[in-house]
């Protein structure tokens, strides 16, 4: 299988370049992981549980410190500047933002107070801000039914949509998804990435998305990386991946053209990996 | 690759859930006893009565403590009030059943400071967080009003305080100023060894699984069917009666006499540093908060005679409560959970060695 | 009988008998309620804005008023020592972001608690080491604060009126006043609540948790200082003051944690409530009673509302 | 070495009661080294001091003794009721005796019971006795207290507690009545509930013993309430500073004192040219001779009597404290003897001796007036008819609930 | 691990359901004909303003599995957290063997058989995989404290009897791996391996799982799939399933509850609802 050096993108937005990562100063979660997003692509990061996809993009938003981890080697690129020592609201600053994997909403703010912080490092005045708004509203009208609840007691998918209504409110060129789908309705996981698609295509924003929904992911995104503990096994054009027959079996569950029921699946599968 | 598992296997549940599972440790704690043993018979009287004498009495009630606040995840500043409670039952105690033994009534005292604890643990139901840390504060103040405030507790002494009597075990005097340094050494070791060895007894079983539980989400907890109250209230009294052992070993074993002062709000913090610093959560870690916040600025105070600078007292003593503070935040810094979570990722260290991960 | 009529009968019967008293023993709590708040408002901005329980407020008070002093002990003039002790506070601020709270961030609640304690042993020793142990005078009248009494006959007798009391009152007020509006609808005050709640989840959305800390910091600085002059007056700056700050900590728990014009009311609460207490109930177990009073008050209020009257609610959910 | 006594000084320059710590602190240093300066020490033998900062806690000071026990200190001044109390029946079997001047266990002046603990010049029911005698004299006798209020403001801890019994048996016995207003410790600086009560009850005369922060925010609130303050008379700690914060309104306020204030003695310019001058002094120039100085100045002066008295006893240079024991014992300060100290009229001549370790010697009243304390009345004699009673049933009691408490085997000394 | 689940005989003493016995693939839907084990009845839950549940009533069969589905914010979990006490319905009834109450202590629903895993996981972050499942059999375990203070002998005993027990619920998750690893650490989906090992170890007759199978990838669901399913037919427990995944919801489940805005919209088995056209609108958006 290839690894990532193989074709960088023309004009990264973001570049990865062979980073590790270590939690604690014992815990080596990335071994060595390169992969490149293009100005206006949409990259899908695909693997299993603990493989790394979070921290990859933790590492890259700088939000690793917060959790004692560090990048001991490898560089990060944003917009061909290194970004791997400065701090997460630089980044924000300069257009690239997180929604973090499980939600983490302010609980005690309310809806509306949780999209406005989003907007905390604008500076184009405060209409600009009211009518994002809007068109955060706009994408998810449960959040607007919701406005004025407090962010802690609404449920799990009314969160998830303000942590990802909250991120829009500032307005990225980049933002990175983790696990944007996780605990949505079926239309609403559609929704969401119809949003992707539609910010992408109108307003150019590039795109990391940690999913586990590959259905999905490699539906709307034009690169595919898979990550397995810690390394990049795997990557290409989304199409190509959809077509692989491996990604097939284990990520996309159709063998031999058919979806099989969850019924059937009759003994554990071991699995099959590609390093090991 | 000294400290390694490879090669010890373990054939039952039973040994597998043994608190020292690794060969090493096990070694390791016998050294150490065995070095707590001997240490009578080479160290002066300074160390003793100074160092290692309130090292074991303050690691015991930190025990006390972190098994409220590291195992339970319930905030209490009250400590001190708690450890008082102890010192006056047995001072108590021993008044009025003179004949007794001692060291049963100080570990019996233990159960009235459990009483009280589990009194002023129950409000811990409704009230979370600092919330609660500051509720316990009543217990603290109200406390150490009574043993100023009711005579009958300091047997209308009129100096107002506690004045030891001496007392004999196996002949040798325990308690009093004719107590040798060795003997009060001995039986506190004694007293903390037995404490903590039930200590980790109880952590290690159903018991502290349900205060782990309650600490980390009570929620859960509760659906899944441990009833807040009573586990909230038992972590309350058992860890209330670490603290009254502690309170009468200090003043029976140590100080050989106390004012209402000595359980002040000041020894509570004192207190709660030792959990935070040796780690919350861990039975080893009190031993190492203990040794750290108590011994170290004895240390300070002797280096810098060491190199021979005669610096005043006072100055030193300025620069101990700065150093002292930069170290917590150190220490802080450097690993949040605490010196015993530092010992582990030294022994993570060890048996990988020599590779770095 | 007679405990119960000592309990529920006598000390009205009291109230009723000297209505001055009663007066000025509310004002007096309500005046003790004030300062408390000034130092409980402290550890208020702090505790909103990055959900850290600062102990060091109250050896930050004793700082504050040192350092004023201490200035002007030196030769100083007042005006420009209280300009120069704003800047050490500004120091103060950046100095404990820097080298506290950055490298602790997303730590759990308990151990910047704990932290700040370490924060308070350095404070201590440095303050001492600088200015000496020694006790010193406030300044008052350097800083043209107001020194003497309002003495008003009223109802049969006479309520005396501090008028530094007074300006404590007002200068508090301003302070809560301007510190609501802060929070309320700010786009700062929006981040500040959205730090205590979430460090990750702040730095995510690019908050800058450093500039946050650094203002806030600096506001309970400021608090600190006023704080400190106030009590500095009642009685001198000296390191026991440290002991009084204990006394905010109910009045915090009962106003809720995170609420401004909770400090206050707390404060009012607490101060009158102990004075009440022990000027009527007091003398039945001897008097004392004002040192766990507080608490109890607290115990018993937060057995009702467990996060304070204003405090936010605190979520429960699955 | 060979010929210095070894004298540490428990002292506490840090922590909230630092502010009556540091000013006796330096008296007690300033003392012994003007007699290093001078004499070249006590007999020939230099003084070995060394201060151990106790920050006025217990635990501190305890950690300083074992620390100091080990080096054979000649006597322990252990500065806080707190550590003197678990020190007392330690003395006698570490042989080091212990010197509380004027705190700590008042029962200890008695020496049959407590050989190793000493207590001068009064203790702290001598003290209260003075005062009543005091406020007897300005009402014109005793008797004229019949029907009188008094309140007694205190701290809420042993030391402002142990007066009460006598206070409530003076009150019996002379008719007067008794108010109560304990502060607690915590409380020292927000004394206006107990202020509110003393405008309710309006007392005739009151009476404090407080230390630290307590003393001049009492002061002040007295002040605030308009308390007069010619009828405010206080046990012997509060300083020149806790009346001066007060300002012009503390004028009046009284104090018991035994020793003078201010730096008109022999002994006092001595250590002004000898030790402050030079720089070996942590002293302010202008705090010399303030009342809390001069304080540790006789103390140490005590110290320095008894290290005399053992060598002499002994004819060793080097004392133990067993040696220093007996030369407490054998203090005497007569009028001769003050005078070669440089102490003449700073001080009452005392006498201590094998039975009574205390001297209940008398004292005087001082006022503030605005700037200094002055000396407003004359000697004024403890009622010994009541102080020994008490003394003598404290001591019994201590004893007895002390089970096994040694009878004295001390042998006595002769004074020399 | 070779063979489907675990050791039956020491896991539940319930007999191995019929179709099973054979090894035949499992039953179609309908199975569930057996009694009703819990009943809603017009339960209604407010908070304040917000009408989270208005007045649902719908039934579980002992032996289903039964799925609760609709939009986010419909109050599914809602309803989880009143049938285990967690939350007091204003109005409403609920029947759980037989007995009926309006409100109950989470504790006590968890002694009468109740088990749940959470939708934002809940595990006890600072234990390990085995504690965490361990404290799944804090019901069953009998020794009082004087008996743990002395931790060796008939608390052993106990602790090991138990140990058995959870050791193979690790094994049937296949979760041996991290056994002594704190679970906070743990990828998210191995928490929600260890969050069922927890429900189960309490050897529940109603298991409430809520989203399990969120953020897993399709591999994780199959396991997960099969865990359920195994579950269900092994030990005849009754399973209450919200999910948002339709595969799984519409493959596993034999009657499917929806829930819009508190209202309950349709019931029935997964063919009737997923041809709903109220359901079809309200949540899935297109037919699947
Ligand atoms: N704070 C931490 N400390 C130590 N180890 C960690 C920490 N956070 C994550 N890990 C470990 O790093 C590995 C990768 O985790 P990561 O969260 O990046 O995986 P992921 O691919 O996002 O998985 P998922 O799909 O479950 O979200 C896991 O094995 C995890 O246990
Ligand atoms: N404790 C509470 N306080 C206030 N509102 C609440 C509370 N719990 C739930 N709600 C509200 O009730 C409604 C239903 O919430 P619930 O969590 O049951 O939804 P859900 O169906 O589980 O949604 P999801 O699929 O997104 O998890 C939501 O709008 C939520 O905001
Ligand atoms: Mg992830
Ligand atoms: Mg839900």
């Amino acid at each position: 299988m290839q690894t990532a050096q193989a074709e960088p993108a023309t004009d990264p937005v973001l570049a990865v370049n062979n980073i590790e990562v270590i939690y604690d100063h014992v815990v080596l979660v990335l071994k060595g992981v390169s992969l490149a997003v293009p100005r206006g692509g949409i990259v899908a990061l695909l693997g299993a549980n603990g493989a790394g996809k979070t921290t990859t993009l933790k590492a890259v938003s700088n939000l690793l410190h917060a959790e004692r981890g560090e990048v001991t080697k490898g560089s990060i690129l944003f917009e061909g500047e290194r970004v791997d020592r400065s701090s997460p609201n630089d980044l924000v600053r300069r257009g690239c933002i997180q929604v973090m994997e499980g939600r983490h909403c302010f609980g005690h703010l309310t809806i509306e107070e949780n999209l406005l912080t989003g907007a905390f490092t604008r500076r184009d005045g405060r209409a600009a801000i009211r009518a994002d708004l809007e068109k955060v509203y706009a994408y998810f009208p449960r959040l607007r039914e919701r406005r004025k609840s407090m962010a802690g007691y609404t449920s799990g998918g009314e969160q998830q949509m303000c942590a990802v209504g909250r991120a829009l409110m500032s307005r990225p060129k980049m933002i990175l998804l983790d696990e944007p789908s996780m605990g949505l309705a079926p239309q609403i996981v559609e929704e969401i990435f119809e949003i992707v698609r539609d910010l992408n295509a109108k307003e150019g924003v590039s795109f990391l998305l940690a999913e586990q929904n590959t259905n999905m992911a490699l539906k709307y995104a034009t690169y595919g990386y898979i990550l397995e503990t810690g390394r990049v096994v795997m990557d290409g054009d989304a199409a190509m991946l959809r077509t692989n027959e491996d990604v097939k079996e284990f990520y996309l569950g159709v063998t031999e053209g058919e979806r099989k029921s969850f019924r059937e699946v009759k003994s554990y599968k071991r699995r099959k990996r590609w390093l090991t | 690759m000294l400290y390694r598992e490879t090669g010890q296997f373990k054939t039952t549940y039973a040994a597998d859930m043994a608190v020292f599972p690794l060969r090493q440790d096990r070694i390791g704690l016998a050294v150490i006893l065995a070095a707590a043993l001997t240490l009578p018979f080479v160290a002066g009287e300074y160390m003793l009565s100074a160092v290692m004498i309130p090292l074991l009495i303050f690691a015991l009630a930190t025990i006390g403590l972190n098994l409220l606040v590291g195992y339970t995840g319930l905030l209490s500043l009250g400590t001190a009030g708690f450890m008082g409670v102890g010192a006056y039952a047995c001072y108590k105690l021993t008044t009025f059943f003179p004949d007794v033994n001692i060291v049963v009534w100080i570990l019996v005292s233990g159960f009235f400071s459990a009483g009280v604890g589990a009194l002023f643990g129950l409000p811990s139901l409704r009230i979370k967080g600092f919330y609660l840390a500051v509720a316990t504060l009543a217990a603290q103040f109200f406390l150490q009003w009574c043993f100023t405030r009711i005579p009958w507790l300091y047997n209308n002494n009129i100096s107002g305080a506690i004045e030891v009597p001496g007392r004999t075990l196996f002949g040798e005097f325990v308690t009093g100023p004719n107590a040798s340094a060795e003997m009060r050494y001995l039986v506190v070791l004694a007293v903390v060894a037995l404490l903590t060895w039930i200590a980790s007894n109880l952590v290690h079983g159903r018991i502290g699984r349900s205060w782990m539980a309650v600490r980390d989400m009570d929620i859960a907890a509760e659906l899944i069917g441990i009833r807040l109250l009573p586990t909230k209230l038992l972590a309350f009294a058992v860890s209330s009666f670490y603290c009254g052992v502690a309170g009468a070993l200090m003043v029976f074993l140590w100080y050989g006499s106390a004012e209402p002062e000595v359980f002040s709000i000041n020894q509570s913090f004192l207190i709660l540093f030792m959990v935070i610093i040796g780690g919350l959560g861990s039975l080893i870690g009190s031993f190492f908060g203990a040794a750290l916040i108590y011994v170290l600025p004895i240390a300070l105070k002797a280096v810098p005679p060491l190199f021979g600078l005669s610096i005043a007292a006072a100055t030193v003593e300025h620069m101990t409560f700065m150093i002292v503070g930069a170290l917590i935040i150190g220490f802080l810094i450097a690993e949040p959970h605490g010196l015993a979570r530092l010992w582990q990722t030294g022994k993570q260290k060890l048996r990988t060695w020599p590779f770095p991960y | 009988m007679t405990i119960l009529y000592a309990i529920f009968v006598d000390p009205f019967v009291q109230m009723a008998g000297a209505p001055d008293l009663l007066v000025q023993a509310l004002w007096d709590g309500l005046v003790s309620g004030v300062l408390y708040a000034l130092i409980a408002l402290g550890f208020v901005l702090i505790f909103k804005a990055s959900g850290v329980f600062n102990f060091a407020q109250g050896i930050m008070v004793v700082f504050a008023a040192l350092t004023l002093v201490g200035l002007h002990e030196k030769g100083v003039p007042a005006f420009l020592a209280l300009a120069l002790t704003v800047a050490v506070m500004f120091v103060l601020a950046v100095g404990v972001e820097r080298v506290v709270l950055r490298p602790l961030v997303n730590q759990p609640d308990i151990i910047l608690f704990i932290a700040t304690f370490g924060l308070t042993y350095f404070l201590i020793g440095f303050g001492e080491l600088i200015f000496g142990g020694n006790p010193k005078a406030m300044i008052t009248d350097q800083l043209f604060l107001p020194r003497g009494v309002v003495d008003v006959p009223m109802l049969g007798g006479m309520v005396s009126f501090q008028k530094i009391d007074i300006a404590a009152a007002i200068i508090a007020s301003l302070m809560v006043a301007g510190l609501a509006v802060f929070f309320q609808n700010t786009r700062i005050g929006r981040a500040l609540r959205a730090v205590a709640d979430s460090h990750k989840a702040a730095l995510s959305v690019g908050i800058s948790l450093n500039q946050i800390w650094v203002i806030v910091w600096f506001a309970a600085g400021l608090v600190a200082l006023a704080a400190g002059i106030m009590w500095g007056a009642r009685s001198e700056v000296s390191f026991a003051l440290e002991i009084i700050a204990l006394k905010a900590l109910p009045v915090l728990v009962l106003g809720g944690l995170t609420s401004v014009p909770g400090a206050i009311i707390g404060g009012l609460i607490i101060g009158v409530g102990e004075k009440l207490g022990e000027f009527y109930w007091g003398p039945l177990v001897g008097g004392g009673i004002e040192s766990w009073l507080a608490y109890f008050i607290a115990l018993a209020v937060l057995l009702v509302r467990p996060q304070g009257l204003f405090g936010e609610k605190i979520i429960e959910r699955i | 070495a060979e010929d210095s006594n070894f004298v540490p000084l428990f002292t506490y320059r840090t922590g909230p009661f630092s502010g009556s710590g540091i000013p006796i602190a330096n008296g007690m240093r300033d003392y012994l080294e003007m007699l290093n300066q001078r004499d070249g020490g006590i007999g020939g033998a230099k003084i070995a001091i060394e201060e151990c900062e106790t920050g006025y806690d217990t635990k501190k000071g305890l950690e300083c003794y074992e620390a100091v026990k080990g080096k054979n200190p000649v006597m322990i001044n252990p500065w806080s009721t707190g550590i003197t109390l678990p020190l007392i029946p330690k003395a006698k079997v570490d042989k080091i005796p212990v010197l509380s001047m004027a705190y700590g266990l008042s029962a200890s002046a008695l020496g049959d019971t407590f050989p190793w603990v000493f207590n001068p010049p009064n203790t702290y029911w001598d003290g209260l006795s003075m005062i009543i005698r005091y406020i007897g004299e300005q009402e014109g006798g005793l008797d004229k207290l019949k029907g009188k209020k008094l309140g007694y403001i205190y701290l809420d801890a042993g030391f402002g507690k142990e007066p009460i019994p006598m206070f409530e048996q003076f009150a019996k016995d002379l008719g007067f009545e008794l108010k109560l207003y304990p502060v607690a410790a915590t409380d020292m600086q927000n004394q206006s509930s107990q202020w509110l009560g003393v405008r309710r009850d309006r007392p005739d005369y009151m009476v404090m013993y407080g230390w630290g922060a307590l003393n001049p925010t009492a002061i002040k609130e007295a002040v605030r309430i308009n308390y007069p303050m010619a009828k405010f008379i206080s046990i012997w700690w509060p300083s020149e500073d806790d009346a001066k914060s007060a300002g012009d309104g503390a004028k009046g306020f009284k104090e018991l004192n035994w020793h003078g204030v201010g730096t008109d003695f022999p002994v006092i310019k001595d250590i002004q040219k000898l030790v402050v001058d030079k720089g070996l002094s942590q002293v302010a120039k202008d705090k010399v001779g303030e009342v809390l100085y001069n304080r540790g100045v006789y103390n140490s002066m005590l110290i320095a009597e008894a290290i005399r008295n053992a060598q002499k006893l002994t004819g060793k240079k080097a004392v133990t404290g067993e040696d220093v024991r007996r030369g407490l014992e054998t203090i005497d300060l007569t009028p001769a003897r003050l005078k070669e100290l440089g102490m003449e009229g700073f001080t009452d001549p005392l006498k201590l001796t094998c039975s009574d370790h205390n001297g209940h010697g008398a004292t005087f009243m001082q006022e503030w007036n605005g700037e200094k304390y002055v000396k407003v009345s004359g000697p004024l004699k403890p009622m010994t008819d009541k102080v020994e009673p008490l003394v003598q049933s404290a001591a019994k009691d201590y004893a007895e609930k002390n089970t096994g408490w040694p009878k004295r085997t001390e042998v006595c000394d002769k004074a020399s | 691990m070779n063979g489907p689940g675990p050791n039956e005989t020491a896991m539940r003493k319930a007999e191995p359901r019929a179709e099973r016995a054979d090894g035949a693939p499992s039953a179609p839907p309908g199975r569930s004909t057996g009694e009703v084990l819990l009943a809603v009845e017009n339960v209604s839950l407010r908070f304040g303003g917000v009408k989270a549940i208005s007045d649902v009533s719908f039934d579980i069969r002992k032996g289903e599995v039964r799925a609760i589905i609709g939009p986010n914010g419909a109050g599914k979990t809602s309803m989880l957290n009143v049938i285990n006490g967690f939350y007091h319905p204003q109005d409403g009834r609920i029947t759980f063997k037989g007995e009926t109450r309006s409100k109950m202590r989470p504790s006590v629903a968890a002694a009468q058989g109740i088990a749940r895993t959470f939708q934002n996981v809940a595990l006890f972050k600072g234990m390990t995989t085995l504690d965490n499942i361990m404290t799944g059999r804090a019901l069953k375990m009998r020794r009082g404290f004087f008996w743990q203070l002395w931790r060796h002998g008939p608390a052993m005993a106990e602790e090991v009897e138990h140990r058995k027990f959870v050791e193979e619920i690790i094994d049937f998750l296949d979760i041996e791996a991290v056994r002594k690893v704190p679970v906070g650490k743990l990828p998210y989906g191995l928490q929600k391996r260890v969050e069922l090992g927890r429900a189960l170890a309490m050897e529940p007759e109603l298991l409430l799982l809520d989203e399990p199978m969120a953020g897993m990838n399709l591999e994780e669901k199959e396991d997960m799939c099969r865990f359920i399913l195994d579950v269900n037919n092994e030990f005849g427990t009754t399973v209450a399933l919200i999910e948002h995944d339709m595969g799984v919801v519409m493959d596993l489940s034999d009657r499917v509850v929806v829930l819009e805005y508190g209202r309950k919209i349709a019931d029935g088995t997964p063919d009737e609802v997923k041809r709903d056209q109220k359901v079809i609108d309200a949540y899935l958006g297109v037919a699947h």
